[in-house]
């Protein structure tokens, strides 16, 4: 892509997006092909070092990740489609396709690779892509800034996935799945140490810590907390890229890793993963609150839902995490693709009335659901399936992760009261402010009078145009996928769902783990599906009962929403800014780490070149004493012998100064002197 | 008269004329002093002949000596006249280049 | 003590005196003709020595000629304004411990030769005629030397002259 | 016959060259850099001979016959009396650990020639010193006797120093005069070193020549060679009749240690109250970690590579600084292993706070060359970390890292040079919003410096992953070094990530503009001779980076050979920590 010439990028991007669906279409057949039937594991040897195991590489086709394949290629030729129109006039057109090219090659890396290496490998690169795209506008100082954060902040977490890797490598000496869950199978725990099969001996912490490792890493890919400072201000990117790398697929990279190493993990990790994943979503959906871009608040909720899935995969609910993973992936897309729409559609209004505001400002919309219905459509569809209405796909999942986190704190707590049932505590108070802040942006969006018009007395909402057609095209299909009946026949009962129904929750292996764990909770999952569902349907109605209440057209805040100030009081204040966890890096890692920097060079400079200065000194000092003594011992006694012979030379030289008579003499005094020596 | 005193007298002038050589500065007294040194050989040469008065041989060396010793006064001062033609001086002291 | 004894002493005594003259005397001239009275003290020592041809070539040859000519070399290279030609000496100190201790190293040899062994047939009266002997010698054993010492005398003619002669500085 | 002097081209050819332009007269000036370029390319050529050439299966290390491409000449050879008989040899030969070195270098020299294109100040010296340097380098690399290999050690600094001195930037001397004394004063402990390790071993087969047990070197079995060492140990050999000997591959071997030796392995021998061997392995750590260099001797490198001319940084984060590493693995690892084995866990502290070090001063460093330097300390010290822990993994991406960084720095170096030969100004601060201006320069910028901070698919994060996992095991295999060390270098990798990606935001992101000295209009993209060296500096990362193989099967035995020889030492350890 990025060496085709300019005058062919219309032309090639439809080649990569032609490409991309023949990659969805192929995907669709291996699925057909592999569904329910046994993995496909290829390898192929790598490299080898002395000593050890051969690395190896390959493929490894289950279940989940032949549907990833799918979900993967299907809303990455979607959204190259929606972005032909979208970004149709950018000049760094070429370049954004190319990059989006690079994403799905190593998106796609990630859900074949058999081998937590390889998977690393990839995982950097959908970093780098990440990277890529989000500093796609590169000029812009916030974009720039944006890219380098997500690119750090993920390495923080890389490097837990790295000592996660490294605790499987002394371990096993393999990276490959398959073997490690043959391997971990067959390790054991006795007396607090963790034994190999390989005869290797680790304290047993260390099993936790791979599993915490490997999970920092996904914390890192899947903004959680602490680490989801970065998705918000990833929104800098452009918007299909936000829908499809920041919404879609790679974030859920995370939850797709720990969905692989699932069997490696131990009791600890997975509570460990449970209780972030459940703060993570009470924290995203609180931020989500008082955003007022648009693209914020989907970032936010983006944030809150994968606390979700890896809450899920945390108590144990594997497949709804999973089967969140999917549903989610189309109407997170579907959310953000419309949103761009919105945007697209204010930024061609602005052009048309020569009007500046900002596009993606809420305060700016409203009324749009009459300009543009389609999109409209799209976003309430999704938006009902987000917040988890039934008949909406979000309501399956949603509800069988909280079913599974009910269950789980039942099995974990012991049928007593313990802090356990914060967790799923957490995932329904989620519910309500998910209904809150997804029926606030709505109403903010779609609904009463657009009040950039208005204010401004510009051009009314006549001016406003519904999308090109392949954008809306996009819009619809994405639309559909998040109605309830394409997953599950029963939009009542997650459990008839074809998905859930074949992807099978994989018995953990890691040593230590009591053998009954995984059924009683898929048996209590099942008992209390009602009593959930009841509870998050009650949660759903108070949510949107209160954000009908606050921002129903016509209530005081539409009102006075476009002059509002971003924050009212401290509440607000604590939402609008993520918790403050922006200035908490600051304040905790950043600015420490800037003046240790500071510091070091400092001392460098100061400390260690001024010893080595002063070093130098003292020599010098040394040197001049020396000098000293050269000249005044050495060189005198040099200069002794330099004057001795000088004399000696001065006497000799009236012999020799060309004085006939001296000559003579000396010739005499020499015979004189021979004759003596003769005859003594 | 024994030959020791001969011997002893030619030791005498030869030392003598030594001295003028090497103390005199005029190049012309070094001359003088180079005339007694071989008028102190023939001395010897002739004391010598007194020994053996058959083939005479000391006076025959004497007589050589003298000529030698005349041709070499000539030419001697033939260079001294030609030296002092250059320098303005017969002081040795100042005559000390080789090249003119 | 033979009258030719003292007669020897006189004349060695005279030679040494006059050569001290030489040695000693400032003005080069004194030493020119101090000079003379040495030659001529030799000579005397050769009579006495019973040398006459040698002693008759010296008076002629060094009194005659040699000194005539150094005279006349005082005198080409002095400026006769009326000063005294005087010369200085130097190298004194050395001059006499070198020739003091050549003095009596001769000494020491001459005293260490045992002469008894040589003068066998010593005791050579004076009055035999031996200029004979030496014309006979020069024109017979000796012709080759004597011819030599006859080139070397021209060869030192021309040369002196060329030499001393004047030149032409243009040519 | 070509194989026979494969080596000794190598070494000589360079010298030839630099005598010949050394007295070419000044109009041929513009021929200087052709026959320096045309040296290189020749080394090249012959590197790939030896490259081709070479046996996978020939682990070297210990092993004297197993060395390839090997020559030997008597070189100097006579008789102390008492003191026995000195013998050092011309001895060269290379094995797994070596010859990557040499491909190496010779790569990295070739493309230091292209970047040194533009140089016409005193063309003649600068090209004859260069090529001096160039068979220093090489010869260094492929030296197997300590004499020859101290001799090219000392003679890779002469060129240096003047190499920067004279064509320098405005601090040259400071510079110039800091890398000279730094390297001199470790080059001074290292023969401390030798003289001592000389004064102890003996060459087994000239002692049995010596002592009549064989009627010349060729015919010394293993036997033999057992039979004078046994007799050595009882002190059956005459003292005259010891050839002593500099050869490091007998250095190796306990047995050829004389009894009672300075550096004796029966009997601790103690030297100002140190037992002499681990007194003998600091000095000689000292002594290449100023080379390597490591923190806290480091200092020389920033200012000697901020002043150095674009080609001659390149030379010296490409190549000079593995010398460092590489006498380290040659003498200290192998001749002392049991110093080795008892300081690891200090090697690894200092690996560990080089890793830090480096990367917290390169986030505050405002000079751009100042800040890849930095960056060179902080990759170096994963070379160290990685040694330190002996394990296969940990040792193979040490020397992969040593490949990665030399062919990696390189290019940054370079990239350094681009905007300093177009502006003459460095500061970071002074420049916004390059990749408008400048987009292909960008592109590359980009590249390497994700390469360098160890993306998948470029040869830095194999070997920094490797180091990492050897560390990690390290301490279930032999239990060197902890692992807090190991986590700790691995957030070497987030500050890494840090200071290149906030580089490339002040530098290349954001509306374009320049500050203070920097003059807009002479920011021109990369011409087509710059292409040429990014081009293939960035094939060869990326081969490296997908197919490891090409390195590791190289130097697979030799590595296993060392870890096993290093880990299973029959030094005696003195018994005192």
């Amino acid at each position: 892509m990025a060496i085709s010439p300019e005058r062919f990028r219309k032309a090639a991007s439809r080649a990569s997006s032609g490409l991309i669906l023949l990659g969805a279409l192929l995907s669709v057949y291996l699925l057909q092909l592999k569904w329910s039937g046994p993995d496909f594991h290829t390898r192929l040897e790598w490299f080898s070092i002395e000593g050890l195991p051969r690395l190896t590489a390959g493929i490894l086709l289950d279940d989940s990740a032949a549907l990833m394949l799918v979900v993967v290629n299907i809303i990455s030729f979607l959204v190259h489609t929606y972005s032909t129109a979208y970004m149709h006039d950018d000049p760094g057109y070429r370049r954004y396709f190319s990059f989006l090219g690079l994403f799905t090659f190593s998106m796609l890396g990630i859900v074949l690779a058999d081998n937590l290496l390889v998977v690393f490998i990839f995982w950097e690169l959908v970093g780098l892509s990440s990277y890529l795209l989000i500093s796609h506008w590169y000029d812009k100082e916030s974009a720039a800034k944006a890219a380098k954060k997500a690119f750090v902040v993920n390495r923080i977490g890389d490097v837990g996935f790295l000592t996660g890797l490294a605790v499987l490598w002394i371990q096993f000496k393999t990276f490959d799945l398959e073997a490690l869950e043959a391997l971990m199978a067959n390790s054991s725990i006795q007396n607090g140490q963790w034994t190999s099969f390989l005869g290797y001996s680790l304290n047993a912490d260390w099993l936790t810590i791979a599993g915490i490792g490997l999970f920092l890493g996904a914390m890192g890919k899947s903004a959680q907390f602490p680490l989801q400072v970065w998705l918000p201000d990833a929104m800098e990117g452009p918007t299909p890229v936000s829908a499809l790398i920041h919404a879609a697929t790679m974030v859920a990279a995370g939850v797709f890793l720990m969905a692989r190493v699932f069997v490696l993990l131990d009791i600890n990790a997975l509570t460990f993963m449970a209780a972030i994943g459940a703060v993570t979503a009470f924290m995203g959906a609180v931020a989500a609150l008082a955003q007022h871009d648009i693209k914020k608040v989907l970032a936010y909720s983006t944030i809150s839902q994968l606390g979700y899935m890896l809450m899920g995969i945390g108590v144990g609910a594997y497949d709804a995490a999973l089967f969140h993973l999917f549903t989610h992936a189309f109407f997170k897309a579907c959310l953000f693709l419309a949103a761009g729409a919105v945007i697209y559609a204010l930024h061609e209004y602005a052009h048309k009335t020569n009007a500046h505001f900002d596009a993606q400002d809420m305060r700016n919309m409203g009324g749009l659901r009459k300009r543009m219905p389609f999109t409209f459509f799209a976003y309430l569809v999704s938006t009902l399936a987000l917040i988890g209405i039934p008949f909406f796909s979000g309501f399956l999942s949603k509800d069988a992760i909280l079913s599974g986190a009910y269950a789980w704190a039942d099995v974990m707590s012991q049928e007593a009261l313990s802090w356990h049932y914060i967790i799923p505590d957490l995932g329904f108070f989620t519910v309500v402010l998910t209904a809150i802040y997804m029926f606030r942006q709505l109403f903010l969006v779609f609904f009463g009078k657009l009040r950039i018009a208005s204010q401004d007395q510009q051009a009314g909402l006549q001016a406003v145009k519904e999308v090109p057609p392949v954008m809306r095209g996009v819009l619809v299909v994405l639309g559909v996928m998040s109605f309830g009946i394409i997953w599950s026949v029963n939009p009542f009962d997650q459990s008839y769902s074809w998905f859930l129904g074949t992807i099978e929750v994989p018995t953990i292996v890691s040593p230590g783990f009591v053998v009954d764990w995984q059924p009683r909770l898929i048996e209590l999952s099942l008992r209390n599906h009602l009593e959930v569902m009841a509870i998050s349907m009650a949660m759903i109605v108070a949510g949107g009962v209160v954000a009908w209440y606050l921002y129903r057209p016509g209530s005081k805040y539409e009102r006075t929403y476009y002059k509002r100030p971003a924050t009212m009081n401290k509440l607000q204040a604590l939402s609008y800014n993520n918790w403050y966890l922006n200035d908490f890096f600051n304040v905790l890692v950043k600015k420490p780490v800037t003046a240790v920097a500071q510091g070091l060079t400092r001392v460098e400079k100061q400390v260690i070149d001024r010893a080595i200065n002063a070093f130098a000194v003292i020599n010098v000092i040394i040197a001049h004493a020396i000098s000293w003594i050269d000249r005044a011992v050495v060189d005198g006694f040099v200069n002794f012998s330099v004057f001795f012979a000088g004399r000696v030379g001065v006497m000799t030289k009236s012999l020799q100064g060309g004085k006939i008579q001296s000559y003579i003499l000396i010739a005499i005094m020499g015979m004189v002197l021979m004759i003596l020596w003769i005859i003594w | 008269m024994t030959i020791e005193n001969y011997f002893i007298l030619s030791a005498i002038l030869f030392c003598i004329g030594m001295a003028v050589v090497i103390t005199r500065k005029n190049a012309i007294v070094v001359l003088m002093g180079v005339e007694l040194i071989l008028n102190a050989a023939n001395v010897n040469f002739v004391a010598i002949s007194r020994l053996d008065n058959v083939q005479i041989e000391g006076q025959f060396f004497s007589l050589f000596v003298i000529v030698v010793a005349a041709a070499e006064a000539a030419v001697a001062l033939a260079i001294i006249l030609k030296v002092y033609k250059y320098y303005n001086t017969t002081n040795l002291n100042e005559i000390n280049q080789l090249k003119g | 003590m033979t009258i030719s004894d003292i007669l020897f002493y006189l004349f060695a005594g005279l030679a040494v005196l006059s050569a001290a003259v030489v040695l000693f005397s400032r003005n080069i001239l004194y030493s020119a003709f101090a000079l003379v009275v040495t030659f001529l003290a030799v000579a005397a020592i050769y009579v006495l020595a019973g040398a006459e041809f040698v002693a008759i070539t010296q008076i002629m040859i060094y009194v005659g000629g040699i000194v005539v000519l150094l005279i006349f070399g005082v005198m080409l290279t002095n400026k006769i304004s009326g000063k005294a030609l005087v010369t200085e000496a130097h190298n004194k100190f050395w001059a006499v411990v070198v020739c003091g201790g050549l003095f009596t190293l001769l000494l020491y040899g001459i005293f260490r030769i045992n002469f008894a062994l040589l003068s066998g047939s010593g005791g050579t009266t004076a009055g035999t005629n031996n200029v004979q002997q030496l014309g006979i010698g020069l024109m017979s054993d000796y012709i080759l030397p004597f011819e030599v010492a006859a080139i070397l005398l021209l060869i030192a003619l021309i040369g002196a002259a060329t030499i001393a002669g004047y030149k032409n500085e243009n040519q | 016959m070509l194989n026979d002097y494969l080596l000794s081209t190598l070494i000589f050819l360079p010298l030839t060259a630099a005598v010949i332009i050394a007295l070419l007269p000044q109009p041929a000036k513009q021929f200087y850099k052709y026959i320096a370029l045309f040296v290189c390319f020749v080394q090249l050529i012959l590197a790939g001979v030896i490259y081709f050439g070479f046996n996978h299966n020939l682990q070297g290390v210990r092993e004297i016959e197993s060395f390839q491409y090997t020559e030997f000449t008597p070189w100097i050879n006579f008789e102390l009396a008492s003191l026995g008989k000195l013998s050092a040899n011309y001895f060269v030969g290379v094995d797994g650990l070596s010859v990557t070195m040499v491909l190496l270098s010779v790569v990295v020299l070739l493309i230091g020639v292209v970047s040194s294109w533009n140089i016409t100040e005193k063309a003649k010296g600068y090209f004859s010193l260069y090529l001096v340097l160039n068979a220093a380098i090489i010869g260094c690399f492929v030296a197997l006797d300590f004499l020859l290999f101290y001799l090219f050690f000392e003679f890779m600094l002469l060129p240096m120093y003047f190499l920067i001195g004279l064509w320098g930037g405005p601090r040259r001397d400071y510079a110039s005069i800091k890398f000279f004394l730094y390297t001199l004063l470790g080059s001074v402990l290292i023969l401390i070193v030798m003289i001592m390790l000389y004064l102890s071993v003996v060459d087994p087969a000239a002692t049995a020549v010596e002592l009549n047990l064989a009627s010349n070197i060729e015919n010394v079995s293993p036997d033999i060679v057992q039979q004078v060492q046994d007799m050595l140990l009882a002190r059956q050999v005459p003292v005259e009749n010891l050839v002593h000997t500099f050869n490091m591959v007998y250095m190796t071997d306990p047995g050829n240690y004389i009894p009672n030796s300075v550096m004796d392995v029966q009997v601790v021998r103690e030297l100002l109250g140190q037992p002499a061997r681990l007194l003998a392995f600091l000095l000689l750590f000292i002594g290449f970690a100023i080379k390597i260099p490591v923190v806290p001797v480091h200092t020389w490198l920033p200012d000697a590579h901020v002043e150095a001319p674009t080609p001659i940084s390149v030379v010296l984060a490409g190549v000079l600084l593995k010398v460092g590493a590489y006498g380290l693995i040659r003498t200290g690892y192998l001749i002392i292993p049991d110093g080795a084995i008892h300081y690891a866990w200090w090697i690894g502290l200092f690996g560990v706070i080089s890793i830090i070090y480096g990367a917290m001063c390169a986030l505050a460093s405002r000079d751009l060359k100042k800040l890849i330097a930095y960056s060179s300390v902080s990759h170096m010290g994963f070379v160290l970390l990685g040694l330190a822990s002996l394990t296969s993994e940990g040792v193979s991406g040490a020397i992969y890292q040593m490949v990665s960084h030399g062919i990696i720095s390189a290019a940054l170096f370079l990239i350094a040079g681009v905007v300093y030969d177009r502006s003459h100004n460095r500061i970071i601060e002074n420049y916004s919003g390059l990749a408008s201006k400048m987009p292909k320069y960008s592109i590359f910028v980009i590249i390497f410096f994700f390469a360098s901070m160890g993306l998948p698919g470029f040869s830095g994060f194999i070997a920094e992953v490797f180091v990492l996992l050897g560390s990690f095991s390290s301490s279930v295999v032999n239990g060197l070094i902890p692992r807090w060390m190991t986590i700790l270098a691995a957030t070497g990798l987030i500050l890494s990530a840090s200071y290149y990606l906030w580089t490339i935001q002040r530098m290349f992101f954001g509306q374009f503009f320049t500050k203070g000295p920097v003059e807009a209009n002479s920011l021109t993209d990369i011409n087509r001779r710059e292409y040429l060296m990014f081009i293939p500096l960035f094939v060869l990362a990326l081969l490296l980076g997908i197919f490891p193989g090409l390195i590791l099967d190289l130097i697979n035995q030799s590595v296993s050979l060392f870890v096993e020889t290093v880990n299973n030492h029959e030094f005696k350890i003195p018994h005192n920590n």
